[in-house]
């Protein structure tokens, strides 16, 4: 397997303030990656880390064997790169068709822009039937389904998914495991989440992370980690 | 006055009207597309038509070309311009505070004035004999070449601007960064870029403005203060973004405006500002505001 | 409704945005200290019942009635004074406030008295477990699910009779879900409050109330305990998806 | 203890103001330099009021100020007031056309931009309808001159009397910011949608805040009258108001010691260019204030309360 | 500092109004004190330069105030340049002030600023900081009076170009207009069309007024609406505008239709041009345009700016620069020299007011060999100027003539110049009209074609 991202002792925050310490992991090629931790851990920072929105002190991030530590969010994504923020971050006066397609920016082939649009409205009907809908008005599910769908969109190599099931019914919520597993089998996608679901989550993933305080506290394969005894208790993983 | 002349000078005022409103909207669109896409609010706008105007005296007069043809050497200036004004005042306060906005854009405002003031000296500077300048009387009604000209340009270039903004990618683009900047980012858009285009572009828009300026009126280190509020109130009655909400409220100010004169040309804004006002109170984001 | 006296009553609300009816016609009783769970598919209209209730929306039909009082129509302020609290799912996060000055400025609903109100505040904040070093941090330095936490703390220190909480527990780890149950259980006990929860974390809601409403297109279309709720194959047709474990 | 500093910091600057207005007594040019510098500054604190608490632009400033001043002077020169009590009603009718427009203003929760649109365009409504109704003439206070009409008769005095409106404007600050009030209005500030809910009425606050606020600067506005001698429609001017809520940004919004540090500041820079190369390269001053404000807004935009932050954690290390 | 407050406020309450209370004393002390000492010390009456008996005096500074920004720095800096070049020609050519010993002229420049309030604070500093015995300036009239109250005060001279009427009616006592009064251009305006009216037999029954909304234009308009009535002409309109307008068709499309025989205008500058080109498009045409105090139908710049909009407009002048006196050849030619442009207005108030300020001084110097400066005997040395073109530089410059003074500082002989635009060899050239025409140039009236 190719290794596709890899974070070496990374210590990275906002300012002044340091929230990662020492953080090193990696995604190989075709993985999906979980990262789980309490509130607060660092979860978040460590994906806007590897987009490139905190300050890195030291340590480097490396995607496709490019050390891209420098570069600046939208070329990161030019690489293959792209995230489904948390609190999910659509243009809440662009419809969502609209939020789709610029999901697509990247992308110069029209019939291709076509092809990915129909694709999420396979999988997010609900979108479809919103389409000239200003995303702002939008419940709270349907705008994570569109995040979703616009991350899709991008067609990423390496898609970083925060908080990828937070308010969608239970109903969605397990379709969505199942698609991640398609998307990742049959498109090869290669994904790094994280996830409130640890059970659900940990289940499809080949690996996981967990993180407290800013820091690796643990990690391994998805099996293992689930019959981690002390991650059972503290996750109540049921 | 019999009731025909009432009628005839009614007619006439609106007709004036609707001609500065759409003048008006033309010097408003820069504003509207740099404050509805990067949410930047300027006070330096009519100062930055009044420089532009300058440029476009000082070709007319050096060359003796009219106006509109020096307007169109004006506008890659003014382009790289607004590119550098972007990068070096306009970006650090991307997101700040509305004030802290205004204070460096008022900041701007005078810079550029004295700028003006200290180079061009205070004497209100024009061109002598431009293209445009005759007017058509047809029956009771007088019809300005210089306005229907502006008007037109006016509503050509608005056309293609609205076109631009919701058909092509780049318009998308710039939509999208305005909604939300750091996720415009996560599809690849390049916001800086984006954010120096527009400023440019909003530049171009202020060129064409005070090239039509410059066909009717003079240039002065003032000038400026004459078309800002009255900019802002446009882009504010249109609703954030709007570019046909932009024509609409133009023309809605135009019409008061000429209308006040007819009370008093000293009171016109006044009336303006009123309608503003009761506008404002029932649509209290613009008639077209999509938020 | 029999039973206990009926603290909030929705009664035909209708509301429509454009072409979308996100209630139609939705009738509902909370009876004073219930602990109902108000469950439904992703756009079924479950917030926007929450602000048609608290003022933020006016319904295009129906009425809304608070401890026997029409309140349909009233400003949020009026509604939050007459003792409607409630948490956002979308959350609005402060920035300049400190944590502890957010809530004290929920409790000086029922004080003029500044001082007073931050006591309020201390309680809540402890009863709810966020740590004291949290208390003194910007809203800009804390984490998008600890606002959520502050959000209720907030709302509780407005001292209400009626807590509405929309997706609260959402992007919580389950233990963390499991000590927030807890919390809203004590406050609920301690302070015979009556509770309208909203959540798709199916354990949370079942573990809290005793009774679930259904939402689906904006109509109730189940009504009843958890358990009988949650093997209502038109429930699971409709949002589970399979019987939840 | 703090608190206690915070007093302590109020009395050193009075006495540092009054030890300046000593020290340049003699010199009337000064003397009249402080004293517009210090009403400049009331009027920038107590548009904090409304802009640094509120956090609603504001750029009605002068309107407000001009309708105190005029009507003052107005109920001496007719009715015979004497200003002393005069300014009380100027001060009256000032905050009373800001909530006649403030009440539709925010039941229609106008905001943001739009809320600044409208003010600034009072400023131009008032100053077209008044000089509409009282043509382009100034009008010049009687000749009369006693602390009984504010209007001493040696800029010494007539500097404590600003002085003193300085000094209330600050406590009235410091009260209102410790206050339900402050609270309330700096939640406003915010987010609305969320007071609401938690039961502000944000409406009535706003409008509380917009009256205080309107109320001390119509009542100083006669000061501003004083200083002129005289008033015409002239007196609501968009520019100046737009600059006191500069200076109210400048200083850092919310922060009071930084509104008054940037209205000293600026006020006092701005007259110190005008005076020095005014007379040489014309137009230098004011571009140099221009370049001044746009250092500070991009270098700075905490304002100064932010680099006062900044000392004083450099002081504590 | 908020927390902090917070503390306070909550948990010392009961404390709060005793020390505000303390710090509210503390301060009402301190300022008795501060007031206490300051009014016992002697007064500060900042004397003019003091000159004691016998010292000879090096120079003599004078303030000159003018708006240099804001806008009508066009103005202000136009009458610095000629000040300047006034002062080098009196201390040049003329060996300074000699009946002070061949004391010098210096000048102090203050911005007036865009503001009364600045205009008043330039004029207290000139006089702590330079202790001048006279200012000259500021322009506009209401800074002027703000300035007058200072001066009056101070007991220094003020010798103003502002017009407006108002100035010479407060009653002060050092104050000198040497310049037209605002009123005084309105009449002439009239007077000059009537006359020509009445030499080419052309009748005039009705008359549109448009002005400019400030103090100087509402003045001046006036003056020239009282003396239409006068005349038994008609006044259908009297329109007033801001002058920073940008749309001048509403007004002119109203003309239009009242078709008046002739308007009286007096704007301000670019309303000026504005007005020319839009009324040129929309063929307007009456028999006759006359301005009034309207720099912007005749100046140089404005001329430039409108092109042939502007052909046989007329204006009246506070200055003739076609005077064809030896000094004023002189002046205009210098300044040309120096500056590259004709002195309009703002120039010539400055030549012939500094020119009187001159003979002043040297009266001054004549009558009181002990103390010229006081400002008593200054102002006693200007009441007893009597100057006319023979005896005097000043007079030479002046559009009538002569200059006395009037109590009340007004100039008894003020009067205006009225010039119109008129193709010659091709440009477009402003030539005096009236009273009497230049050499070699008649006034074109009324308008052609029309
Ligand atoms: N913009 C910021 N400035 C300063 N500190 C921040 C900022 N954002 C987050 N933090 C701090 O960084 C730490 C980690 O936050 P992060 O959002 O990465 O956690 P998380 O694991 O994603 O938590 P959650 O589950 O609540 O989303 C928290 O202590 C938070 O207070
Ligand atoms: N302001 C609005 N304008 C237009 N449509 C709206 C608006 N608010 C809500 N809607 C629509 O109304 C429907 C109900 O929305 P609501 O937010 O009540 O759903 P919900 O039950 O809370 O869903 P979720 O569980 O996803 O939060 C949705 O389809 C939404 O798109
Ligand atoms: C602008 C000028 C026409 C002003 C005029 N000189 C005045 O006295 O106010
Ligand atoms: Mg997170
Ligand atoms: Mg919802």
């Amino acid at each position: 397997m190719t290794r596709l991202l890899e974070l070496r002792r990374v210590n990275a925050g906002y300012g002044e303030f340091k929230v990662l310490h020492d953080v090193s992991l990696y995604v190989d090629k075709g993985e999906i990656v979980a990262v789980v931790g309490p509130n607060g851990a660092g979860k978040t920072t460590l994906l806007r880390t590897i987009m490139g929105y905190t300050t890195l002190y030291s340590g480097s991030v490396v995607f496709k064997s490019v050390d891209i530590s420098g570069k600046r969010v939208h070329e990161r994504v030019a690489l293959g790169l792209t995230m489904v923020p948390e609190g999910r971050g659509i243009f809440p006066n662009l419809t969502v068709e609209e939020n789709l397609l610029a999901g697509a920016y990247l992308e110069r082939d029209k019939s291709k822009v076509r092809e990915r649009l129909e694709l999420v409205y396979s999988i997010f009907p609900r979108l479809k039937e919103r389409r000239g809908q200003l995303a702002g008005s939008l419940s709270g599910g349907e705008a994570q389904m569109l995040a979703l769908g616009r991350g899709l969109m991008t067609s990423p190599m390496l898609l970083l998914v925060d908080e990828m099931s937070l308010g969608l019914a239970p109903k969605v919520v397990l379709a969505l495991f199942d698609l991640v597993v398609k998307l990742n089998k049959e498109y090869g996608l290669t994904m790094l989440v994280v996830e409130q679901h640890v059970k659900n989550a940990l289940e499809i993933s080949s690996r996981g992370y967990v993180l407290e305080n800013g820091r690796v506290v643990l990690e391994g394969d998805g099996r293992s980690l689930l019959s981690n005894e002390m991650l059972k208790k503290a996750y109540l993983i049921y | 006055m019999s009731v025909g002349g009432v009628l005839i000078a009614i007619l006439q005022q609106v007709m004036d009207g609707v001609f500065l409103g759409l003048f008006y909207a033309i010097v408003a669109s820069g504003l509207a597309l740099i404050f509805g896409v990067m949410d930047i609010i300027n006070f330096a706008h009519g100062d930055l038509v009044m420089i532009s105007a300058y440029f476009v005296w000082l070709i007319s007069t050096y060359l003796n070309i009219d106006p509109l043809l020096s307007m169109l050497l004006v506008l890659p200036v003014l382009f790289v311009l607004g590119l550098a004004i972007q990068k070096g005042l306009i970006n650090p306060v991307l997101g700040k505070e509305p004030l802290i906005q205004i204070a460096v854009t008022v900041g701007l405002g005078f810079v550029l004035q004295n700028i003006a003031l200290g180079y061009f000296k205070a004497e209100p500077r024009g061109y002598p004999n431009p293209v445009f300048s005759e007017g058509l009387s047809i029956g009771p009604f007088v019809i300005y070449e210089s306005k229907v000209l502006s008007a037109a340009i006016s509503v050509l270039v608005l056309f293609l601007l609205d076109q631009f903004l919701s058909r092509t990618k780049l318009g998308l683009a710039m939509r999208a960064v305005t909604d939300d900047r750091s996720s415009a980012m996560l599809m690849g858009i390049n916001v800086g870029r984006v954010y120096m285009l527009t400023f440019a572009i909003g530049m171009v828009l202020v060129g064409i403005a005070s090239g039509l300026w410059m066909e009717m009126g003079q240039v002065w280190p003032y000038l400026g203060t004459s078309f800002s509020l009255v900019s802002w109130v446009a882009v504010a009655l249109a609703g954030l973004g709007s570019i046909r909400g932009l024509v609409v409220s133009a023309v809605i100010i135009g019409i008061a405006e000429s209308m006040g004169s007819l009370i008093s040309p000293s009171v016109k804004m006044a009336v303006v500002y009123l309608i503003f006002f009761f506008i404002l109170w029932f649509k209290p984001r613009g008639f077209f505001a999509k938020r | 409704m029999s039973g206990p006296e009926v603290i909030l009553r929705v009664e035909n609300v209708t509301k429509r945005f454009g072409g979308v009816v996100a209630l139609n016609d939705v009738t509902l009783s909370v009876g004073r200290g219930e602990i109902v769970g108000l469950i439904g598919p992703n756009g079924s209209g479950k917030t926007t019942l929450f602000n048609c209730i608290t003022g933020v929306y006016k319904p295009d039909r129906g009425r809304v009635f608070f401890m026997g009082r029409d309140i349909t129509g009233l400003q949020p302020h009026e509604v939050a004074k007459l003792g409607i609290a409630r948490t956002w799912q979308k959350v609005r996060p402060f920035r300049n406030l400190t944590v502890l000055e957010a809530v004290t400025t929920g409790a000086l609903l029922r004080t003029d008295s500044v001082e007073e109100a931050r006591k309020t505040a201390v309680e809540v904040l402890e009863l709810i477990g966020l740590p004291r070093e949290e208390w003194g941090r910007l809203g800009s330095e804390i984490t998008l699910m600890e606002h959520k936490l502050v959000d209720l703390a907030r709302a509780l220190a407005t001292g209400p009779q009626l807590l509405l909480l929309d997706e609260i527990a959402a992007g919580l780890r389950p233990h963390e879900q499991e000590r927030l149950a807890e919390v809203i259980k004590k406050v609920w006990s301690d302070r015979g409050l009556t509770i309208v929860v909203v959540e798709h974390v199916m354990r949370f809601v079942m573990s809290l109330s005793k009774r679930v409403v259904v939402l689906h297109e904006g109509r109730v279309i189940a009504e009843g305990p958890p358990e009988e709720v949650a093997s209502n194959p038109r429930v699971i047709e409709a949002y589970l998806g399979i019987k939840p474990v | 203890m703090l608190t206690r500093s915070t007093l302590l910091s109020i009395a050193l600057f009075q006495a540092a103001l009054l030890a300046v207005g000593f020290l340049v007594s003699g010199n009337n040019y000064y003397m009249l330099l402080l004293t517009q510098v210090a009403l400049f500054a009331s009027f920038v604190a107590a548009w904090n009021i409304i802009g640094g608490l509120t956090g609603q632009l504001d750029l009605a400033s002068s309107a407000y100020m001009a309708l105190g001043g005029i009507v003052t002077s107005l109920l001496w020169m007719r009715l015979g007031l004497p200003p002393v009590v005069g300014v009380w009603a100027g001060g009256a009718v000032a905050a009373g056309l800001a909530v006649l427009i403030g009440i539709p203003t925010f039941r229609f929760g106008v905001r943001e931009v739009w809320y600044a649109l409208m003010t600034a365009s009072l400023v131009v409504i008032l100053n077209n309808l008044f000089r509409y109704f009282m043509g382009p003439w100034d009008f010049y206070l009687p000749n009369k001159w006693g602390w009984l009409y504010l209007r001493p008769r040696t800029y010494f005095e007539l500097f404590i009397i600003v002085d003193v409106v300085l000094l209330a404007v600050i406590l009235v600050n410091i009260y209102i910011t410790g206050s339900k009030i402050g609270y309330y209005l700096r939640n406003i500030k915010e987010d609305e949608l969320v007071s609401e809910a938690i039961g502000v009425d944000t409406r009535l606050y706003k409008l509380i805040a917009l009256a205080i606020y309107s109320f001390i600067t119509g009542a100083a506005g006669f000061l501003q009258v004083v200083i002129y001698s005289s008033f015409s429609y002239r007196l609501f001017d968009a520019g100046l108001a737009i600059s006191i809520a500069i200076m109210g940004i400048i200083g850092g919004l919310g922060s009071i010691s930084g509104a008054i540090a940037a209205a000293v500041v600026f006020r006092a820079l701005g007259e110190y260019l005008r005076s020095t190369l005014g007379g040489v390269f014309p137009g230098l001053d004011l571009l140099l204030y221009g370049v001044a404000l746009i250092v500070v807004g991009i270098l700075k935009p905490e304002g100064l309360a932010g680099l006062f932050n900044q000392l004083r954690r450099w002081w504590r290390k | 500092m908020y927390k902090e407050w917070v503390g306070f406020m909550a948990s010392k309450p009961s404390r709060t109004p005793l020390i505000i209370a303390i710090v509210v004393i503390v301060a009402i002390v301190a300022a008795a004190l501060g007031y206490y000492i300051y009014t016992s010390k002697p007064g500060p009456t900042p004397s003019p330069s003091p000159t004691p008996t016998k010292v000879k005096i090096e120079k003599v500074v004078i303030g000159v105030v003018q708006p240099l920004t804001g806008p009508y720095a066009i103005f202000g800096r136009e009458a610095v340049d000629a000040a300047r070049l006034v002062v080098d020609i009196i201390n040049n050519e003329l060996g300074g002030v000699r009946s002070l010993g061949g004391a010098k002229l210096d000048i102090v420049v203050e911005d007036a600023g865009t503001s009364p309030e600045s205009a008043r604070l330039a004029a207290e500093k000139l006089i702590s900081q330079y202790h001048v015995p006279i200012i000259y300036g500021a322009y506009i009239s209401r800074f002027t009076m703000a300035m007058g109250t200072v001066t009056e005060q101070n007991k220094v001279i003020l010798v103003t170009d502002a017009l407006v009427d108002d100035l010479a009616n407060q009653g002060w006592m050092y104050f000198f207009r040497v310049a037209p009064r605002a009123s005084a251009h309105g009449v002439s305006a009239v007077d000059f069309v009537m006359d020509m009216a009445k030499k080419y037999n052309v009748t005039i029954r009705t008359a549109v007024i448009i002005n400019e909304d400030s103090v100087f234009g509402t003045t001046v308009s006036n003056g020239a609406h009282l003396q239409l009535v006068k005349y038994g002409v008609e006044v259908s309109s009297h329109i007033t505008y801001p002058y920073d307008i940008t749309d001048m068709s509403p007004i002119i499309d109203q003309i239009k239709r009242l078709n008046p025989d002739i308007i009286i205008a007096v704007p301000y500058f670019s309303d000026g041009v504005l007005f020319a080109k839009t009324a040129k498009a929309a063929g307007l045409n009456p028999k006759f345009i006359a301005g009034a105090g309207a720099c912007g139908f005749t100046d140089p710049d404005s001329i430039k700016a409108a092109g042939d909009a502007v052909l046989y407009y007329t204006n009246t002048y506070s200055y003739n620069p076609a005077k064809p006196t030896e000094w004023n050849k002189k002046l205009v030619s210098e300044f040309m020299r120096r500056y590259g442009k004709m002195p309009t207005e703002a120039a010539g108030e400055v030549f012939y007011s500094f020119f009187t300020i001159y003979e002043a001084l040297e009266k001054a110097g004549q009558m009181f060999p002990d103390d010229p400066l006081n400002p008593d005997h200054l102002r006693q040395a200007f009441l007893s100027l009597d100057l006319n073109e023979s005896n005097s530089i000043a007079a030479q410059l002046y559009p009538t003539g002569r200059i006395k003074f009037a109590p009340n500082g007004e100039n008894l002989y003020a009067g205006t110049a009225v010039l119109q635009v008129q193709l010659i060899n091709g440009t477009l050239t402003p030539v005096v009209v009236w009273p009497q025409p230049q050499e070699g140039v008649q006034p074109v009236f009324p308008r052609p074609g029309s």
